[in-house]
């Protein structure tokens, strides 16, 4: 039978990694159905139990609310169908079962990795102190909160080396046009940041779009970002992104189709399956334009 | 105050003593911005009589009527009720005194039913407070049966011709019980019959010791019905009389200031060719088989009873209700008439009869509703409205017609109910037409503006326009028609020519 | 002749039984349903209709736009509007789900309160949604500021305090108790969930307000002319305060169900409920420009939107595919609606 | 008192010159403006007002909203409404982006029409919307259907076609000749966006459509009284059709615009701008009845909307803080303009 997918949306990342879920079932014969709940938990909930009246063989959730993911597991756990949540981290990261997984990054390391290197070019460039502006993802999400606590932790910790004054940290929802509206209105607050550091890509390019509106000269300011999207590799290679995080889409999509698979034949797994997050730089982003 | 010639400005007759009148305004003020509506006026009521309010268009006698049903709240005044100094804080205050009003402007609820209409926070309930439907039901029949009404309590109101609304209006307002009960032109939308059904009703209700305040412009029906009357000229209590006292001129000098000596001047013109020609038009389940020819300079008078079709049928000859059958034949072209754009383009003009539902653009200024029919002619060049003409012309058309206003941009809906209909014959004059179709034309016009109109009509015909008028006022039925045609339920019962016409010959047509 | 204006006395006898309106759009509601049963057994080999998780499914997954729709129908009837019912239901939810938290919870949001009784967080919630109805209903009566500005304000301002409420964070690991609202029963072998039973539930009382109390005249009067009500005597400021805060109560409510479904307050929940809110009772006939409107015909617009996201999943089609379908079908319903309402009325 | 008791022509001719209703709600928007300037004085110890760029990025980050506004006020001014704005922007900045992509883009969406003029982008954009526009406006004219449900059919399917266009990848590295339009011009010193431009241009030749020409009086007309509009002699169904097609370019113009600033085209753009465009155009003055409205209102709820977004953060107010108080604000502002209306009414 079928594999039934709910996407929590359709942003970049989440687009390529739905690519990549699609493209390791072609390659396995897999037959999927995919829906996207638009960031709408009840909305993801009745396709859940939709899935469950079909009768699919396992349900692959990319959830919309990492805390509210109880619901569903039990859900498809009476129904006695696997669910596998791929990319965020279930609140019930524990407590999933046997017929339950998790396969995703862990982002301890996304935000660290990014913070570090941001700490690393400024250092470099000679600076004690920086200001910074934080660009914070959707905070249902888990990634939004831990990369965001990332940055505040290696700021505390002694790996930074800079001191990082946060200028303001407000959230733009993991969305483009929202981030370059939220970046137009710090510049015309008259802030003048030393990086900005975001959650995710989209993010980092609309704030990148803002600052290039307002004249400003993009080697003055470090942005990072994390996903390491094609759009945000070509900003980089235009000098405008300095860092972004490599989270492999076509990994964790991949992962999440053999592991809904193994379960829906009865097969035992390992939960979580983690997906090495990789730093990407100008220098090493090459292996990469091809990759998300 | 002006002087009224010989009238005083006194309380008629020393029938009633303090404390006998029902209700005594005294020193009403009520300010508009820019139009003082009444200017410390005066009305007292007696029991058990019929009191007529006359005025000229924007006298002020619906606004007085207004803050005495608690609508408005004047500026200054002092009321009693029944002797006692009263302050109405509002409609219901007003209804649970014992007051009700039938507003000039029909003031119902569409897609409600009769039955729902007239018990409207009334609403019989049952023991555990739920809307008794069949009590409602039956107490409405009740009083349709009273009131000798013949109209289906249930069903939409939206679904009755304005003559049936009105009627319901008039029912709710008796269902009240009331001790005041004001008519706002009750019957400007009514036939003769619907009108003598009327007075029965009033009559019965003056006989109860109940006072009734009567607005009219038709001053048979002042005679007819009224006991008394007051007269109120721009904002200012001109005097009050006995009906028994007074004629017909004697009212008109004191509303009006000066003589009004012919009423329907009706010019004898050169009747030239057809130009409009119906043949066999038909609307299914409305009316049918419909045929007649206007010529230029001829006025045709339509008659016939309320719903008999008349306004139907005017309706489809503009495109507005295309026909199921039949032709229309313009200055002997046989045209498709689906639209009234259409209809416009062959030189027709249209008056309708709903002021409020197809006439008037309420949120709009006067200026504007003057000029809406004029938009796809000579005073649009390159899509730009050429304003400063057409503001020139409507200005010109509307003093004609004696607009009564401040300004023409101010918006329609503050001005009386009779300048309203001024405006918008001014639209369609303005559209210079051939064939002019009036539905009711001076419904609601003062005697004063009625004249003017009735010359206007008549000037038009000689230059050659041909007139199609709907009117249920016999007088001006006969007095301005050429030719008349009698419609009964939906066909054509007869036509009289001018020199035979007369009142009974029409209602022997018009009720076969 | 249809109508009687010149009715005899038999006409007032015994009024003609005419056919509610709503059953032009059920009609059409049935006839999608066919389509999807017979595309289903052509595409997918399977019955659209003969599997009871799915039927159940399809009003579950609209019962909380149904609450709100059933409220919204009541503002719209008076020819207001309700923009604040999807805020509404996100604050609710969050103001309930904090007060229902488990003490397993390190991070509750009031760690003294939790493992309460889930009735205070239900009344919390429903709380929050009156007094928001309650400021929407006396914007709208006391300033006369159009309906729709009163409204946007409180859409926006309550989606502020949904989210400054915890300052983004989801309230989650919420208490099984209080959980158990959004739960199925097995009702005669019939997975009934408590959330479509409560949706009809409220349906049934909010059809009998409106056509058999005066508080149902009174609504529709205001809405079909306000002058008129007026002049007849109605308190219409008094009573749009008492409707909007009917309106407000059940998007409460409906906050409520949306938390103890999903177990958990989201800031972001109930974003855009209201356009499905207003665009099911719009389905189901009520008029924009008030006067017109009925309960029964809401909650079968609700349904038609439960059906096609069902049917579209039952027959896997694409989600793009499926948003893209579902503008043509909604407009093409009230199309074939109004077509067969226009035809009855001339026949 | 003015009038005659019989009129004559010198009583009517011209009319006194009153002040436009837009004089008040210009009032409160200064008046806003104010209370920031001196808040900013007194806690950031810095000018809001005299700081040219924050000038121009007020009004640049409500360009786009203000475009959409301009357009949908006119279809307000029917009596109609539309919801597609948003979408049909998602969708216009799509289509517009697919061509402005340069050969650079190794996944771009047409290979074969990477690096052209940018004329055929924006050609694009603005043939999308003026498509959708017309698809709505035929909608409504010729089916009947309630305004609200034909764009919200449309809301529906074009952002589907937005997602289904690209199956949801953003479409991503636009060419510079195209981002170009969104770009800054430095014009006596002062930094002047192009869309801020365009904004206003467009708002110049709508007011003069709707003030000084036929399409504006039938607009009017329609609004005021369809009925009566018809028995005039218009072509309701026509003249909708107009209406909601140049509603529908405008939306398209600013998906052009909005996919320019953001140098990329993504399916979720423009989610909710119906919202603000509407919010805009009735703080602004126009009646959701129908028959009032005016462009020079909708521009100052447009910039009204900017204000409070700058000033907040000018004022470093918290996120969410910002949402309660706009939503308050948005109301307030309502209130007072009403307010001042009805005294200069009364004077
Ligand atoms: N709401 C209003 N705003 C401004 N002016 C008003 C308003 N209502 C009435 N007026 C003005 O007050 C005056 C009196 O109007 P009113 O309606 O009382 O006249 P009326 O005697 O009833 O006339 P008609 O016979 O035409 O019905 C008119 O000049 C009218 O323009
Ligand atoms: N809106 C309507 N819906 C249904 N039937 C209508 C409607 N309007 C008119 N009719 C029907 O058409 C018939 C003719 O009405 P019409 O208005 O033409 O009569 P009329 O002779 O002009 O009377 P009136 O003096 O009331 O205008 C009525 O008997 C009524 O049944
Ligand atoms: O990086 C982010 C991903 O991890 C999250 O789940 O959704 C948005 C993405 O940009
Ligand atoms: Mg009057
Ligand atoms: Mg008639």
């Amino acid at each position: 039978g079928d594999i039934g997918v709910s996407m929590a949306n359709s942003d970049t990342f989440l687009t390529v990694l739905r690519k990549g879920i699609e493209k390791s079932a072609a390659d396995a014969s897999q037959p999927v159905v995919i829906e996207i709940a638009d960031d709408d938990v009840n909305k993801q909930l009745s396709q859940v139990q939709n899935f469950i009246a079909a009768k699919v063989d396992a349900i692959i959730v990319n959830p919309v609310d990492t805390s509210a993911t109880g619901p569903m597991t039990k859900l498809a756990t009476d129904a006695g169908i696997p669910i596998v949540y791929v990319n965020r981290e279930p609140i019930d990261v524990g407590a999933l079962g046997a017929k339950g997984a998790f396969v995703g990054s862990n982002e301890v390391d996304s935000g660290t990795l990014e913070t570090k290197e941001v700490c690393r070019i400024l250092k470099e460039a000679g600076k004690t102190e920086a200001g910074i502006l934080i660009m914070v993802g959707d905070l249902a999400n888990q990634a939004a909160v831990m990369r965001t606590k990332d940055i505040h932790d290696v700021n505390a910790g002694s790996d930074c080396g800079v001191k990082l004054n946060v200028i303001d940290e407000q959230t733009a929802g993991w969305d483009p046009v929202k981030a370059q509206d939220l970046m137009t209105n710090w510049i015309a607050a008259g802030h003048k940041p030393d990086a900005v550091i975001s959650n995710n890509d989209n993010m980092a390019i609309g704030a990148i779009n803002a600052m290039k509106a307002a004249g400003w000269d993009m080697k003055t300011v470090i942005v990072a970002g994390v996903d390491a999207t094609q759009e945000a590799l070509a900003y980089m290679k235009a000098g405008d992104l300095d860092v972004t995080v490599f989270q492999n889409a076509a990994a964790q999509g991949g992962g999440a189709v053999e592991t809904a698979m193994k379960l829906a034949k009865g097969e035992a797994v390992t939960s979580p399956v983690w997906v090495p997050f990789e730093l990407v730089t100008p220098a090493n982003m090459d292996q990469y334009t091809t990759k998300n | 105050m002006q002087s009224t010639g010989t009238m005083e400005a006194a309380p008629a007759g020393g029938a009633a003593v303090d404390g006998g009148y029902l209700l005594e305004v005294e020193n009403v003020r009520k300010e508009f911005p820019g139009v003082v509506a009444l200017d410390n006026v005066q009305l007292r009521l007696k029991r058990g009589s019929v009191h007529a309010l006359m005025g000229e268009n924007g006298a002020g006698k619906s606004t007085l009527m207004k803050i005495v049903a608690g609508i408005y709240t004047p500026d200054s005044g002092s009321f009693k009720l029944r002797g006692e100094d009263i302050k109405l804080r509002g409609p219901l205050d007003a209804l649970e005194h014992g007051i009700a009003m039938i507003h000039q402007e029909l003031n119902l609820m569409a897609p409600m039913t009769v039955a729902e209409n007239i018990w409207i926070r009334r609403e019989p309930l049952t023991r555990l407070g739920f809307v008794d439907h069949g009590e409602m039901r039956r107490k409405t029949s009740d009083l349709f049966k009273r009131l000798n009404i013949d109209i289906d309590p249930e069903v939409q109101v939206g679904t009755l011709t304005v003559a049936s609304r009105q009627m319901v209006e008039i029912a709710k307002a008796v269902s009240y019980e009331s001790d005041v009960l004001i008519m706002d032109e009750p019957t400007s939308a009514l036939t003769e019959r619907e009108v003598d059904h009327l007075f029965t009703i009033i009559r019965a209700l003056r006989a109860q010791g109940k006072g009734i305040i009567y607005i009219t412009h038709k001053m048979n029906e002042l005679f007819e019905i009224a006991d008394e009357f007051s007269v109120f000229r721009d904002g200012k209590y001109i005097a009050t009389k006995a009906s028994t006292e007074v004629t017909r001129d004697d009212i008109i000098r004191m509303m009006v200031g000066r003589e009004i000596t012919q009423m329907f001047p009706k010019e004898e013109v050169l009747i030239g060719d057809v130009v409009l020609s119906v043949k066999g038009l038909t609307l299914k389940g409305v009316f049918s088989d419909v045929s007649f020819d206007v010529r230029s300079g001829e006025i045709l008078g339509i008659a016939g009873l309320v719903g008999s079709g008349r306004s139907n049928i005017a309706e489809t000859i503009f495109g507005v209700t295309p026909s199921d059958a039949g032709t229309i034949e313009l200055f002997g072209k046989t045209v498709r008439v689906d639209s009234p754009a259409t209809a416009m383009k062959h030189g027709m003009a249209f008056l309708t009869e709903d002021r409020k539902e197809t006439g008037c653009f309420l949120l709009l200024d006067i200026q504007e509703n003057t000029q809406m029919a004029v938009l796809q002619s000579d005073y649009v060049k390159n899509g730009f409205v050429q304003q400063k003409q057409l503001g020139k012309d409507s200005v010109e058309i509307s003093a004609a017609l004696r607009v009564k206003t401040p300004d023409m941009a101010e918006p329609i809906i503050n001005l009386s109910g009779g300048n309203q209909q001024k405006v918008l014959i001014a639209r369609w004059l303005l559209t210079k037409p051939k064939i002019l179709i009036l539905d009711e034309p001076t419904r609601g016009i003062d005697v004063g503006a009625k004249a003017e109109i009735h010359r206007l009509i008549s000037k038009l015909a000689g230059q050659g326009v041909a007139v199609v008028m709907i009117s249920s006022e016999m007088p001006e039925c006969l007095g301005m028609s050429d030719r008349i045609m009698v419609v009964h339920e939906g066909r054509v019962t007869g036509f009289l020519d001018r020199a035979e016409a007369s009142q009974v010959k029409i209602m022997e047509l018009a009720s076969h | 002749m249809s109508t009687n204006e010149i009715a005899g006395p038999a006409n007032i006898i015994g009024s003609k039984k005419r056919l509610p309106p709503e059953v032009s759009i059920l009609g059409v509601l049935i006839g999608i349903a066919i389509v999807f049963e017979i595309l289903g057994w052509i595409f997918v080999g399977d019955s659209f209709l003969a599997n009871k998780q799915r039927l159940s499914i399809i009003i579950l997954q609209v019962s909380v736009i149904g609450i709100i729709a059933v409220g919204v129908t009541q503002v719209i009837i008076t020819a207001g509007v309700d923009l604040s019912s999807g805020s509404v239901v996100g604050l609710a939810a969050m103001v309930a789900a904090s007060l229902a938290q488990t003490s397993a919870n390190p991070r509750a949001v009031y760690p003294a309160l939790t493992d309460m009784s889930p009735i205070w967080a239900i009344l919390a919630g429903l709380g929050v949604g009156l007094l928001a109805g309650i400021v929407n209903g006396s914007l709208v009566a006391r300033t006369k500021i159009p309906p729709f500005i009163a409204t946007l304000g409180m859409m926006v301002s309550a989606r502020g305090l949904a989210k400054w409420y915890t300052l983004g964070q989801p309230v989650a690991l919420l208490d099984d108790s209080f959980t158990w609202f959004g739960k199925s029963f097995n009702i005669l072998g019939f997975p009934l969930p408590l959330p479509v039973i409560i949706f009809l539930l409220v349906a049934v009382i909010c059809h009998i307000a409106l056509t058999y109390t005066r508080y149902g005249k009174f609504t529709y009067a205001i809405g079909a002319n306000p002058q008129a009500a007026r002049v007849s005597g109605i308190n219409i400021g008094g009573h749009l305060i008492k409707v909007y805060a009917i309106a407000g109560l059940l998007s409460g409510l409906a906050g409520v169900m949306t938390a103890a479904r999903a177990a958990s307050g989201q800031p972001g929940m109930g974003v855009a409920y209201e356009l499905d809110a207003i665009a099911a009772a719009v389905i189901g006939g009520t008029s924009l420009s008030g006067g017109v409107g009925r309960i029964t015909g809401t909650v079968i617009g609700t349904i038609i939107l439960g059906v096609l996201t069902s049917g579209f999943t039952f027959l896997k089609v694409g989600a793009y595919y499926q948003e893209i379908i579902k503008g043509i079908i909604i407009v093409a319903a009230v199309i074939i609606d109004q077509h067969r309402q226009n035809k009855r009325k001339k026949a």
